[in-house]
């Protein structure tokens, strides 16, 4: 199981990066922490004829305030740094729990949010995360730079709205208003597995305790990141009794989703666990926003 | 593995028809198509670059149309190779009349894969799967609705 | 497409240069371009963790990295960690608890804990269990090797 | 008072040397001028071969050599059978076919080698393999033990009438007439699944054929050196001398590693020879769950007649046996499987049909617990369903049946996979038992525990299950052991070592004889220049059957030392003792001499020794038992299930183990530790899984599903319960795979215990969280049905 061969570029600024894959298009891929690019190229799965090494960048690993409460965090930023920063923890915890439930912990050391993002895996948990959150992503090119919502990055499975020649350069994700809660819930069959279903949710309740806004959004259960929208509209100015997390786990697990069937779960038992984890989740956000 | 979906084109059923019998109109609506060519009346060979994120596969291959009931049915056989596996699979395509300019098409079939992407790819199947067909079939339809507009 | 990379690493506190082909995995290089051949290779896709060497003193995947990406940077392996005659108190500990059998594993579990332990000396077993959850064993059922583990927080903590 | 050594817990000599990165593995063995080794595998899993282009293969730089089945003559042909079926069954039906080095026509399972590419590196040798192009006729596949019996199943072998790879049958007293007796008869249909063994270290071999000394030099991952040396000679026309065969340290066995021979196995020292060059072939992860033998699907239709009371009058079970697409390996595992349907308990009448089956899957042999997990998977399934039908109590039908302390030597009459009568030589199954349950708590937890962490929603189950494991079987084995003029002693011996602590076991053994320290023996496995004959790591047998070869050898040159010493110390042998690498009299410590001045003596350079003594303080001694060792145990488990995700937490875990004579405990219990974690994943993890094409949906460890820590219970709690085998003089037992047998039936019964109320039947393994849940629904829906 050894790598095919390939072309390989070393920049050591983003300019230079945009250069080689302007230049190259679509034979080129970028390599952030390689632990997803990296099994597939050796089980030749996947066979770039051009590399472009984005290790020795070393401007893109930052975790900055937004001024809003919010942070920008560098496309090449580890996940064991997100994972153990203090702004993160305080200001988006969400991410700061999701961190753990990313594979293992010798690629939490390598693996970058940015490079998680453009892999766009629908099991991948920032990915999720990301939408959830309503995050933003900055996107540079040779020409031009636009800034693009989470919402809409994921077009696909492991496709993302970014054309050959961009490169994903900065995150920025907004933190939740007062009055919210969250809470991120998977089930996996081994510790360290890709989930077969994952949820996270974010609730913000308003000043009479009614859930004012919410946003559940699932992995592993379709060809991207699926947001919940018919659960969610159940929920937006109605008291979050049992029966209206019931029913709304009811209607995110029946109707907003489109699970498959693989080797590790059918379709039924996938939204068997959707409904459950809509509920947990729904439990924990809603209770964790009475306390804030 | 089972594939089965449903995706509505804003044409009557016969323009869908059409397209669905028309070699180069598939070649630009299956993703990576590199070439496609009609080696008997419903036998096509052709070339495909599947490209889905980082994973890459080229599969040379035939494309068989039969049971055909214009502008109703047929059912569609794949028969592909490539270094990274192969690819078998027929499935039945069904087309329904929703009015002059809506049909809906209905889909399902059984896809086997063998070799390489089937022995470690299995988690991204179903997904890949999904996506490229959506591609596929948003593709059509926007080619579609060029040709009407053409025709108006 | 032989386009070959000078690499200049260092590794156990000695700075190699060496002409590698950019797509030479780290763990191959370790192995049989420095004879470094502690460090193991056991699935080649980042999951059993035998791989595991300390890149800039994080534990990492050997074999989800390109040579060409350690460029400059220092690493190392468990030839680095101590030596027959002078065992690390880590390693002491495996042997004292029995934490390994067919040794397969081992270097990779020592390197994660190595790290691990510095930076968390008197874990928890939950801690612990985290730390070790990506490097299988197929031998010990792990409970010898979180035996170890404490064993060697203990030791370091008097 | 002299010194002990065997049962202590010492630290292993191998340890500093696996620690430190300095343990050879095939692998790391480097030879200037090294060629290394790529496969073609068949992607389909059968089909015919029209055509291989190797033109643009061959055109790529680097490549040296590409080898398909036509460029290899004759040698392209499949090896000798291994292992043949039992001549002492009567009426045993076997078709032997063999895997070829490469396949000439037809491939039989996905992942059989086409052709080899050797090249400067592997990086190239895989470029080049996927330059290959093979032009295949797909032929139709079978992977179903029921549908490759049908009329109209493909067939894996064409000149074959049928799939129909063996049939046997064996019996013990009447069952007819047990089942005429019976007040219950329980009927029930089990399907277990296959699982991989895949150990950390995937499989190597370096072939080195040395043109001028005619001498070929191999590196393998085989657990059978000796046999391997054997045989490549007489493939290749070379005489023994000419070949050497190393097993240095390895990562793992577990059974697969001993298939003799594997295509790899063959081509390497064939395509060595042919270029005069050294090669490697390391067999990647991916190809490992293709290319090595993987175990354990069968089907079993099981019947068994019962009193009232819950005493067993018969049991008769007529099984399927997946072997894949060839049986090198012969009837060992169906006949393990036979020999433990009757687990730990009296069963007068008995009676099996055994049918093993080909497949267009991977070759199936040995994998830890070879056969015996389904046996006691079968029979304590059974008696569990009879004790709901019976309304028994689980522990009591157990007590009922078990075999009594005094009824051993037990003879059970049918013939094992020793070829001889499954005799169970020692053991105490009642009180292993009543220890285990001691060690669980299982009285207080069922009435205090249980009741009151369900009274706050928790689903918890408890169980308890026994088990036999047949160990230490034949041939033999051998050792031989010297002391050296440093006082150190050296131990060589054919047997090969994959991390079981013999570099340790074996020494403690000759420490016991000689008085060394344990450090000071040094042993060497695995090399077939240090020790000629053997056959291999197999069934549990090290201890037992290398062990008493070495006691034996060790026990010889002590008997050398004291005839010596008595002489230079004028002192009688009674009177003197071994001790700290002395031999001193027993009342004068000061008056003794070192061994290795006496080895020194044995071994002078003037004068003459006297007629008939043999130079130097050695010995070789063999040890063939005439039957095996049955060693035996127990395992509870209490468990925590999530009624909603179907997760499963194990939070308690007892074993107690009889393997006779502990040598050392810690290694001992290091096994028991390992076979759990792998016996874990027999039950809710691992499953290979074929689609009906027969390929292998999962061959990754990101999909095929080992236990990491986090599934591992918190604690193994581990009792040793010593019944010493009469049938060898360190009275040992096996223990390598014990541990691995009786999980997936305890498992099942937890889990049962934890839905009690919800009439789940568990006739199956492995589970998923998926299945159980399946599993739930089926009950619920029967259930509705019936009211």
């Amino acid at each position: 199981m050894k790598p095919p061969p390939f072309e390989y570029y070393a920049p050591t600024t983003v300019e230079e990066t945009l250069t080689h894959l302007a230049n190259h298009g679509y034979d080129a891929k970028p390599l952030a922490g390689g632990q997803s690019l990296i099994p597939m190229m050796n089980f030749r799965l996947a066979q770039p004829s051009v590399l472009v090494d984005l290790n020795n960048i070393t401007d893109l690993s930052y975790i900055r305030p937004d001024g809003n409460g919010g942070v920008f965090i560098g496309a090449m930023t580890r996940h064991k740094k997100v994972g153990s920063d203090p702004l993160i923890a305080k200001q988006i915890p969400l991410v700061h729990e999701a961190i753990p439930n990313i594979g293992t912990p010798q690629v939490r050391t390598r693996g970058t949010f940015g490079g998680s993002l453009s892999h766009a895996d629908p099991s991948a948990e920032l990915v999720t995360v990301s939408v959830t959150l309503n995050g933003r992503f900055r996107v540079r090119s040779q020409k031009n730079e636009r800034w693009i919502p989470a919402g809409e990055f994921f077009i696909g499975s492991f496709t993302s709205a970014l054309e050959p020649e961009e490169l994903l350069v900065e995150i920025n994700l907004p933190c939740l208003p007062e009055r919210s809660g969250w809470s991120l819930m998977e089930v996996a069959r081994r510790h360290n597995d890709f989930a077969l279903v994952g949820v996270a949710a974010t609730v913000t309740l308003d000043k009479k305790g009614n859930c004012e806004s919410a946003s559940i959004v699932f992995l592993s259960v379709g060809d991207r990141p699926m947001q919940a929208h018919q659960a969610v509209g159940l929920l937006k100015g109605q008291k979050p009794t049992a029966e209206l997390i019931l029913a709304a786990a009811e209607k995110a697990s029946s109707v907003d989703i489109d699970p498959g069937s693989d080797i590790h779960a059918t379709a039924e038992f996938r939204r068997h666990l959707a409904n459950v984890l809509t509920r947990r989740a729904l439990d924990e956000a809603f209770n964790r926003a009475r306390e804030n | 593995m089972k594939l089965k979906g449903e995706y509505t084109f804003d044409a009557s059923r016969e323009e869908v028809w059409k397209i669905f019998r028309d070699p180069d109109v598939l070649m630009m609506a299956l993703p990576g198509t590199k070439s496609l060519k009609q080696i008997g009346e419903n036998d096509y060979e052709g070339e495909l670059q599947v490209h889905i994120g980082p994973i890459a596969g080229s599969f040379g291959g035939k494309l068989t149309v039969s049971n055909e009931v214009p502008p109703e049915s047929l059912t569609l056989t794949v028969e592909g190779n490539g270094k990274i596996g192969f690819v078998k699979g027929a499935g039945d395509v069904i087309l329904i009349n929703q009015g002059d300019t809506r049909t809906t098409i209905q889909y399902s079939g059984e896809i086997q894969i063998g070799g390489r992407v089937a022995s470690v790819g299995q988690r991204l199947f179903d997904s890949v799967s999904k996506s490229m067909i959506d591609q596929g079939l948003n593709k059509l339809n926007g080619i579609l609705q060029d040709r009407t507009a053409v025709h108006k | 497409m032989n386009n070959s990379f000078n690499l200049s690493i260092t590794v156990n506190g000695i700075q190699y240069e060496r002409e590698v082909e950019p797509r030479l995995l780290l763990s191959d290089f370790l192995r049989h371009d420095l004879g470094l051949t502690g460090t193991h290779v056991g699935c080649e896709h980042g999951v059993c963790g035998a791989c595991t060497i300390l890149f800039d003193d994080e534990p990492a995947r050997s074999c989800l990295m390109f040579a060409v990406t350690a460029h400059g940077h220092h690493v190392t392996t468990v030839e680095g960690l101590g030596s027959i005659d002078h065992l690390s108190p880590l390693q002491e500990s495996f042997r004292e608890a029995h934490g390994l059998q067919c040794g397969f594993c081992t270097p990779g579990f020592l390197t994660t804990l190595t790290a691990f332990l510095k930076e968390n000396p008197d874990p928890s077993e939950d801690e612990i269990r985290e730390a070790i959850s990506g490097n299988l064993c197929r031998c010990t059922g792990y409970q010898h090797i979180m035996d170890a583990v404490k064993l060697a927080a203990e030791k370091s903590g008097n | 008072m002299t010194k002990h050594f065997i049962g202590e817990r010492i630290k292993r000599n191998e340890d500093p040397r696996l620690l430190t990165g300095q343990a050879l593995f095939v692998d790391d063995v480097e030879i200037p001028g090294m060629l290394h080794a790529a496969f073609k595998r068949s992607d389909y899993a059968h089909a015919r071969i029209l055509s291989i282009d190797v033109s643009t293969a061959r055109e790529r730089p680097g490549v040296v050599a590409i080898f398909t089945a036509q460029d290899m003559g004759e040698d392209w042909m499949p090896g000798p059978p291994l292992v043949s079926p039992p001549p002492t069954v009567k009426d045993v039906t076997f078709h032997s076919r063999r895997q070829a080095p490469l396949v000439k026509d037809i491939v039989r399972h996905a992942g059989e080698t086409v052709a080899v590419v050797i090249a400067e590196n592997r990086y190239i040798a895989e470029d080049a393999v996927e330059d290959i192009l093979v032009e295949y006729e797909p032929l139709p596949v079978v992977t179903d033990l029921e549908q490759a019996l049908a009329p109209d199943s493909p067939k894996v072998h064409d000149d074959l009438d049928s799939n129909l790879a063996a049939h046997m049958y064996q019996q013990k007293g009447d069952y007819e007439s047990a089942k005429a007796r019976a007040d219950t008869i329980i009927k029930r249909r089990f399907y277990i699944d296959r699982g991989a063994a895949v150990a950390m270290e995937n499989r190597g071999i370096i072939a080195n054929w040395d043109e001028k000394s005619k001498q070929l030099t191999m590196w393998d991952t085989t657990q059978a050196p000796i046999p391997i040396r054997n045989g490549t000679a007489a493939r290749l026309g070379l005489s023994d001398s000419q070949v050497r065969v190393i097993a240095p340290f390895v990562g793992g066995g577990f059974g697969p590693k001993i298939m003799m021979f594997y295509p790899e196995e063959m081509l390497l020292p064939w395509a060595s020879k042919k270029l005069c060059r050294p090669i490697k072939w390391i067999e990647d992860r991916r190809e490992n769950f293709y290319a090595t033998t993987s175990e354990r699907q069968q089907l079993h239709d099981v019947e068994m007649a019962l009193t009232r009371d819950g005493h067993i009058l018969g049991l008769k079970d007529d099984f399927l046996h997946d072997t894949g697409a060839f049986d090198p390996y012969g009837l060992t595992i169906p006949l393990n499987t036979q020999s433990h349907l009757m687990g730990s308990y009296v069963i007068e009448n008995f009676s099996s049909n055994c049918t093993a089956v080909f497949t267009n899957k991977p070759i199936v042999t040995p994998v830890r617990g070879a056969g015996r997990q389904q046996g006691i998977f079968i029979i304590e399934r059974m008696l569990d369903i009879a004790c709901k039908e019976l309304g028994i109590d689980p522990l009591e039908i157990r007590r009922k049946n078990f075999i009594p302390p005094d009824a051993f030597p037990y003879h059970n009459v049918i013939i094992d996979q020793a070829f001889s009568e499954l005799i169970f030589d020692s053991g105490n199954y009642k009180a292993v038992f009543k220890k285990t349950l001691q060690m669980i708590d299982y009285e207080r937890f069922v009435k205090e525990e249980q009741p009151r962490l369900r009274s706050k929603g928790k689903l918890v189950g408890i169980a308890i299950v026994p088990f036999i494991e047949t160990t230490g079987v034949g041939p033999y084995e051998g050792a031989r052991v010297q002391i050296e003029t440093s006082g150190k002693v050296n131990v060589s011996t054919g047997y090969g070592t994959q991390g079981q602590g013999h570099f340790t076991s074996f020494a403690q053994i000759v420490s016991e004889q000689l008085g060394v320290a344990v450090k000071d023996v040094h042993i060497i496995t695995g090399d077939t220049a240090e020790f000629h004959w053997g056959t291999g790591s197999f069934a549990s047998r090290g201890a037992v059957v290398v062990g008493n070869a070495v006691h034996a050898a060790a026990s010889s040159v002590r008997k050398k030392v004291l005839k010596q010493a008595s002489k230079v110390l004028a002192t009688p042998e009674d009177e003197l003792e071994l001790e700290d690498g002395l031999v001193r009299v027993a009342d004068i410590p000061a008056k003794s001499i070192s061994l290795g001045e006496l080895a020194a003596l044995a071994n002078p350079l003037r004068g003459a020794v006297e007629p008939g003594t043999e130079p130097g303080l050695e010995a070789t001694d063999y040890f063939g038992p005439q039957s095996g060792t049955t060693a035996s145990g127990c395992h509870a488990m209490i468990l925590e299930v999530d009624p909603e995700t179907m997760m499963v937490d194990i939070k308690r875990y007892a074993v107690v183990e009889d393997c006779g004579k502990v040598l050392n405990p810690l290694i001992v219990e290091g096994q028991v530790h390992g076979g759990v974690s792998m016996g874990l994943g027999n039950a809710f993890y691992e499953k290979l899984q074929f689609d009906e094409n027969g390929q292998i949906l999962n061959a990754s460890l990101a999909d095929y599903l080992i236990v990491t820590s986090f599934e591992m219970p918190p604690h193994i709690e581990t009792g040793h319960f010593e019944t010493l085998s009469p049938l060898n003089k360190l009275g040992t037992k096996g223990v390598g795979e014990a541990g691995a047998i009786p999980v997936p039936a305890l498992f099942a019964q937890a889990l049962e215990n934890a839905f009690q109320g919800r009439d789940l039947e568990i006739l199956e393994t492995p589970l998923s969280p998926n299945r159980l849940f399946e599993l739930l629904q089926e009950s619920r829906t029967t259930k509705e049905k019936s009211q």
